[in-house]
């Protein structure tokens, strides 16, 4: 079954007490951050403690992301050791702007993981885009290598270079949030929001999540543990659609179980599609235990 | 720290942020010191929680909002002023903090040096430190009965130096001289310290100390630097002089301390007052000498300053020994009479 | 000899005292004790000028024993006060029978080497005395009692009270007593009651003096000797603890929800259930869980218990718990609910907890949410040593209402820094395993064995379960395997179960 | 592998460990350590201290931390981190070390 990233929590690369805590919160995927969360001062202690903690703590089912310093720059190359040799799940590229930018990143962990022996390609990557020219550059971004898992929006940076800032409707951003989920979809790969910096406003976190939902994401970036139950409350499903999932799927085995080539439910033919969307709803309940095989399958 | 604490910077020439930070200080029955170089603050949302500054090498006005104390904000104060202390080069750290708070720097590992009495606990951030400089000045004490001790700045050496140390000298067995090490003067330490040396060859029973961290240093006595409030001044004098009592005293077996007479310097004099109280009620004595007049007017390192500003270094010659005339006459003094020339300070 | 959860007791310590069984192995019957008092007439003043006036006159003497409560916990000034003119009046040897001690009595220190206190009973200690006590400060050791075994144990007369010096909030000269209308306001006086009613000597000491008649009074003239007024009997900023404020900390968020779901899902969540929980961060949070689940599914309780606080009253004045029983009111909205809605009403230790009477409230009780220090593989709970072995808790109610409750919930993160909540073997037992039925923690539950049937009711609940066990064994790989805490021979406090029996000693610690 | 100035890493944070490292004239790693699990963790967290910069190759240094309850992955790295800051601005971190 394919990986839920309906959240992905940031998490200051340089605090101990959250780096090691905060798989409890139930996030999809952790990012632990060595950029932006991270002074200068403590790049290098920031570094060695993430890498520290993956390697020590078990994080269980919970996806590790690390945001690294952009390679140019003087933090970025020991990045990338540091985690590769850690053995992250995936690095995530901040400020991406065009595919050379994912291929200079793929080179350097491809170098790490022939130096340390670890299986090429076994790094996953996800780009975050910041700008307007890495909007208009997302679909050559979203298919600039086999290890990208997503690519995700950041939009502090992003409104700021389009001249405007981030209003509660939302509206700036939704040239940039369509071409991203667009780029994602076309390439096959996750498509994730940005964060919502304002944590006591849960009414407005919440239109948010619905909004990004809409528009098709897979899921949101959040920055604190409180917001992460309203976002797997909202993107679960419907009683309803778990009640017309669970048919599906049952048609589905039942097909397999006899032979049959075609799959059919109440007279109509069922594609593979609906299939995968069932199947999707299904994991979505299962997470927020809104749905259990046996239960289901007992009544 | 929590995910819903940050700290921020707090610059105090913002003077709104100055009379809030003043008013949260208060309220905690804290003054906003005078002289701060650096000051964060906790926040919660935007209510500020915690704060605390330094001045040197010594954190002080920490607070921590009542509501809030018990939740390691201070931690977080005091880690983020001691990392801002080491990214200056201050790694030897003291602080300041009211009496019954000794504990809760015990847990930061912080040490007590020692405390004024109901109004200021005086901590350093290695346990021990204090006791071993203590140890290190006692393998140069000397057994005696009459162990004068004397501080002097000397910047610099002048004849009202030396005849404050051959007064003491000839009254007693031996007599340690400390010179003030802290960078504070116009003229060097290390100047300072070498023309107090060659000027003082011709005593037999002197020893030459330092002063270092714990003796009228930026740590246990700042109003000697800095212009203070009077009773800020007194409380520094104090704390200085409990040190010194505490540490040095025992030490060196000190049995008394002469002061020249202080006939300019407020800071000086009130300090000479709190100690001739503070020493003689442990029972060492503490002589005052008066000044050395040279026609009529007392001799005073600053008019030796102000002669060599005003290109007149001939005119100290009857000022001084003949040991600092010459070093002013000498090639290796130009820069230091240019550094003279350019700066008007007490100091 | 070891008692039955197989706790050490030292033979010097039983001496011909009970050693803990079971829960309710003492239960049978009692006798209880009466006071003597001197009785007084018409015209008969009780207002005196002094503290020390009221202590001659009570005739307060070597070995006698004297009593307190802790309704104004860190904001009291009536014991160090009381205490201190005692010690210049040259009594020495009292036994201290507080209803708890905190660190705002560390001055007490000073009066146990001195001689002036030399016997305490307690529900807890915390701060230096704790720690001076831990470390041999007292040549006897403390007795800690539960507050239902204090009520029980001072109406056994177990614990004979001479004089009972009773902070009040407000007082007429006659001696009704209030914990409100006055300055400095704690609310219901529940654990003061039972001094009143049975110490031979009481003292009102107030620092405002009400028009007669004081009423409805917490403590009635009836049962007042002397009325002294004073110039300030607390720092209201201390009374009302801030550990009541509502957390925002994740991880005790987190458990509040996961103990909340249990609770929902336990079978004992119904219309017309009754809850107790606590004003930690953790316990505090789970009412407002709990209460969105109320309005979700439409459901009311009879009555909530213990210690009050504020989003309790918030739901009794939304009309989703019926009737409070306060014994104990943590922050301002307690104490004015407490004058102000009918049905908020005030209750006594022994009404609240005490198992030796004819039905304490507590007995009542569906659902109590409890906190832990440490909870071992047995269940057994710690609530007063820290892990380093040394006192610094209180045991409160917590054997008691879990004693008695049908749904026992403890919940503790699993590690407090480097610390393991859950332990092979706890430093100190306060509560015994059996009484314990889920522990909560931010990773999953564990539910006691011996209640298959919550095993069974909560099996499909969205949390993860393992065992206790487990639970230990995964806290042991991310922290370590800490050093065992040694001890020497000597005890310094001894734990009294609810019903008198010695549950667990309290060791002097290396 | 030679310490030669005074650095610090971590903060008094729960959780975490504020490790200083100052030079020291004689072969010896010297901890003065002050924790709030002292009892329980005192001496693994001195191990870690010392194993972690005897992998490093440092054989002599003192060592100031004030532990708040920090777990042994996070006392490594500040250990590890205090060390290379200690060692000079010039030292790079030698990953093969480290791994």
């Amino acid at each position: 079954m394919e990986r839920l990233r309906r959240t992905m929590m940031f998490v200051p690369g340089s605090n101990p007490s959250m780096v090691s805590d905060a798989y409890i919160y139930g996030a999809d995927s952790l990012m632990f951050d060595l950029e932006d969360a991270v002074a200068i001062n403590e790049k290098d202690s920031a570094r060695l403690l993430v890498y520290n903690a993956i390697k020590t703590i078990d994080y269980g089912n919970t996806e590790v992301v690390v945001r690294i310093n952009e390679l140019h720059g003087p933090y970025g190359r020991d990045d990338v050791e540091a985690m590769v040799r850690a053995g992250v799940d995936v690095i995530r590229l901040p400020k991406t702007e065009r595919k050379e930018d994912i291929y200079e990143v793929e080179a350097a962990i491809e170098e790490v993981e022939r130096k340390i022996g670890r299986e090429i390609g076994s790094t996953k990557m996800m780009a975050a885009v910041e700008s307007p020219i890495g909007v208009i550059n997302a679909y050559e971004i979203a298919t600039s290598s086999k290890r990208l898992i997503g690519i995700a929006l950041g939009a502090e940076d992003y409104v700021t270079n389009m001249k405007t800032k981030r209003y509660a409707n939302g509206l700036e951003l939704l040239g940039a949030r369509t071409q991203i989920v667009i780029a994602a979809r076309a390439a096959g790969i996750y498509a994730l929001d940005t964060v919502y910096s304002d944590i006591d406003n849960e009414e407005g976190f919440k239109n948010e999540v619905e909004l990004i939902k809409q528009l098709g994401f897979d899921g949101k970036s959040v920055i604190n543990p409180r917001q992460i139950k309203p976002v797997c409350d909202i993107f679960a499903p419907t009683a309803e659609e778990i009640k017309k999932s669970a048919n599906i799927r049952r048609a589905a085995q039942d097909a397999q179980k006899h032979g049959l080539g075609v799959i059919s439910l109440n007279g109509k033919m069922i594609d593979k599609p609906i299939v995968d969307r069932a199947n999707r709803v299904l994991q979505l309940a299962t997470a927020v235990g809104l749905y259990k095989e046996e239960m289901q399958n007992e009544k | 720290m929590d995910y819903d604490f940050n700290g921020k910077r707090i610059f105090l020439d913002d003077m709104l942020e100055r009379k809030k930070l003043e008013k949260f200080l208060n309220i905690q029955g804290i003054k906003l010191d005078k002289n701060l170089d650096y000051t964060v603050g906790i926040y919660k949302a935007n209510e500020l929680i915690a704060t605390g500054s330094f001045y040197k090498n010594t954190l002080r006005c920490l607070a921590v909002k009542s509501e809030y104390q018990g939740m390691g904000a201070l931690n977080t104060v005091v880690s983020n002023l001691m990392n801002e202390q080491y990214e200056r080069g201050f790694t030897h750290i003291f602080l300041y903090t009211k009496c019954n708070y000794l504990r809760l720097f015990n847990d930061l590992g912080f040490y007590e040096v020692a405390r004024v009495e109901n109004l200021l606990e005086f901590m350093e951030n290695k346990s021990n430190a204090v006791t071993n400089y203590s140890l290190e000045l006692a393998k140069t004490s000397v057994k005696a009965d009459r162990v004068a001790s004397i501080v002097i700045n000397a910047n610099p050496y002048t004849l009202g130096h030396q005849h404050l140390i051959e007064v003491a000298s000839n009254e007693n067995d031996v007599v340690h001289v400390f010179v003030v090490s802290e960078e504070a003067s116009v003229i060097p330490f290390l100047v300072r310290y070498e023309l107090v040396r060659r000027g003082t060859t011709q005593f037999k029973n002197i020893i030459l100390h330092k002063t270092g961290d714990y003796i009228i240093s930026n740590a246990t006595f700042p109003s000697y630097f800095i212009e203070e409030e009077e009773n800020v001044v007194v409380v520094h004098a104090k704390l200085d002089l409990e040190v010194y009592k505490k540490y040095i005293v025992p030490a060196l077996g000190i049995t008394s301390r002469y002061v020249g007479e202080e006939p300019y310097c407020n800071v000086t004099k009130k300090y000479n007052e709190v100690m001739k109280e503070s020493l003689e009620n442990q029972g060492i004595k503490c002589k005052t000498i008066p000044r050395l007049n040279i026609n009529g007017k007392a001799i005073s390192a600053s008019t030796v300053r102000q002669y060599i500003r005003e290109d007149k270094v001939e005119e100290i010659k009857g000022l001084v020994p003949y040991t600092t005339y010459d070093y002013f006459r000498s090639k290796e003094a130009e820069e230091i009479i240019k550094m003279i020339k350019s700066r008007k300070s007490r100091h | 000899m070891k008692n039955s959860i197989g706790r050490e007791i030292p033979d010097e310590i039983i001496n011909g005292e009970k050693i803990y069984e079971s829960p309710f192995s003492l239960n049978g019957e009692v006798i209880k004790t009466a006071h003597r008092i001197k009785t007084v007439k018409p015209g008969d003043e009780k207002l005196l000028d002094s503290i020390e006036e009221a202590i001659v006159k009570c005739g307060l003497k070597d070995g006698m024993t004297i009593s307190f409560h802790h309704h104004f916990r860190e904001g009291d000034y009536i014991l160090n006060m009381v205490v201190d003119i005692i010690a210049r009046l040259g009594i020495k040897n009292l036994t201290l029978a507080s209803s708890s001690l905190s660190s705002v009595h560390k001055e007490l220190v000073k009066h146990i080497k001195s001689g002036v206190i030399s016997r305490i009973t307690t529900s807890g200690l915390r701060g230096e005395l704790a720690e001076e006590i831990s470390k041999g400060l007292m040549e006897k050791p403390v007795i800690i009692r539960s507050h239902g075994g204090r009520a029980r144990a001072i109406e056994a007369g177990d614990i004979k009270i001479d004089v009972a010096f009773l902070g009040a909030s407000s007082s007429d000269t006659y001696g009704n007593a209030s914990g409100s209308r006055g300055i400095a306001n704690c609310g219901s006086l529940g654990y003061a009651k039972i001094d009143a009613k049975f110490a031979d000597k009481v003292v009102i000491i107030t620092d405002f003096i009400a028009p007669f008649p004081n009423v409805p009074a917490s403590i009635s003239q009836m049962d007042v000797d002397y009325v002294v007024k004073i110039d300030k009997i607390g720092d209201p900023a201390g009374i009302v603890s801030c550990a009541t404020r509502y957390t925002k900390n994740p991880k005790e968020l987190l458990i509040a929800e996961y103990a909340s779901r249990v609770i929902v899902e336990s079978g004992y969540f119904k219309d017309g259930f009754s809850f107790q929980t606590g004003s930690g961060g953790s316990t505090l949070a789970v009412s407002r869980f709990l209460k969105d689940e109320m309005l979700n599914k439409g459901v009311k309780a009879n009555f909530a218990l213990g210690g009050i606080t504020k989003p309790i009253v918030e739901m009794h004045e939304e009309g989703l718990i019926k009737h409070i029983f306060d014994v104990q009111g943590f922050d301002l909205t307690a104490v004015k609910s407490i004058n102000e809605n009918p049905n908020h009403h005030e209750i006594d230790s022994s009404f609240y907890a005490n198992p030796h009477n004819k039905g304490c409230i507590a007995n009542k009780l569906d659902v109590v949410v409890l906190s832990a220090l440490e909870i071992d593989t047995d269940f057994n709970v710690n609530v007063m040593t820290g892990s380093d072995g040394v006192l610094r808790g209180a045991s409160g109610g917590h054997s008691d209402t879990a004693a008695c409750a049908k749904l026992t919930v403890i919940v503790s993160p699993l590690i407090r820094s480097r610390i393991p909540c859950v332990v092979d073997c706890v430093n100190t037992v306060i509560t015994p395993g059996e009484s314990i039925d889920v522990l909560v923690t931010e990773i999953g539950i564990a539910i006691n064995p011996r209640r298959s049937d919550l095993i069974e009711k909560l099996k499909n609940i969205n949390i993860p379960i393992y065992t206790i066990q487990e639970l230990k064994k995964k806290v042991e790989s991310i922290v370590g395997i800490p050093e065992k805490i040694e001890y020497e021979d000597k005890v310094v406090a001894i734990v009294e179960y609810r019903d008198g029996s010695i549950i667990d000693v309290v060791r002097k610690v290396k | 592998m030679k310490i030669i100035k005074n650095s610090m890493v971590g903060t008094l944070e729960s959780s975490d460990i504020q490790i200083r490292v100052e030079p020291k004239d004689e072969v010896g790693i010297e901890i003065q350590l002050k924790s709030s699990v002292e009892k329980q963790f005192g001496k693994q967290i001195k191990k870690v201290i010392k194993e972690t910069l005897e992998s490093l190759g440092i054989d002599r240094a003192f060592v100031i931390a004030t532990d708040k309850g920090a777990l042994d992955c996070t006392i490594k790295a500040r250990v590890q981190c205090a060390a290379y800051r200690a060692m000079g601005d010039a030292q790079k971190i030698n990953w093969e070390v480290i791994d």
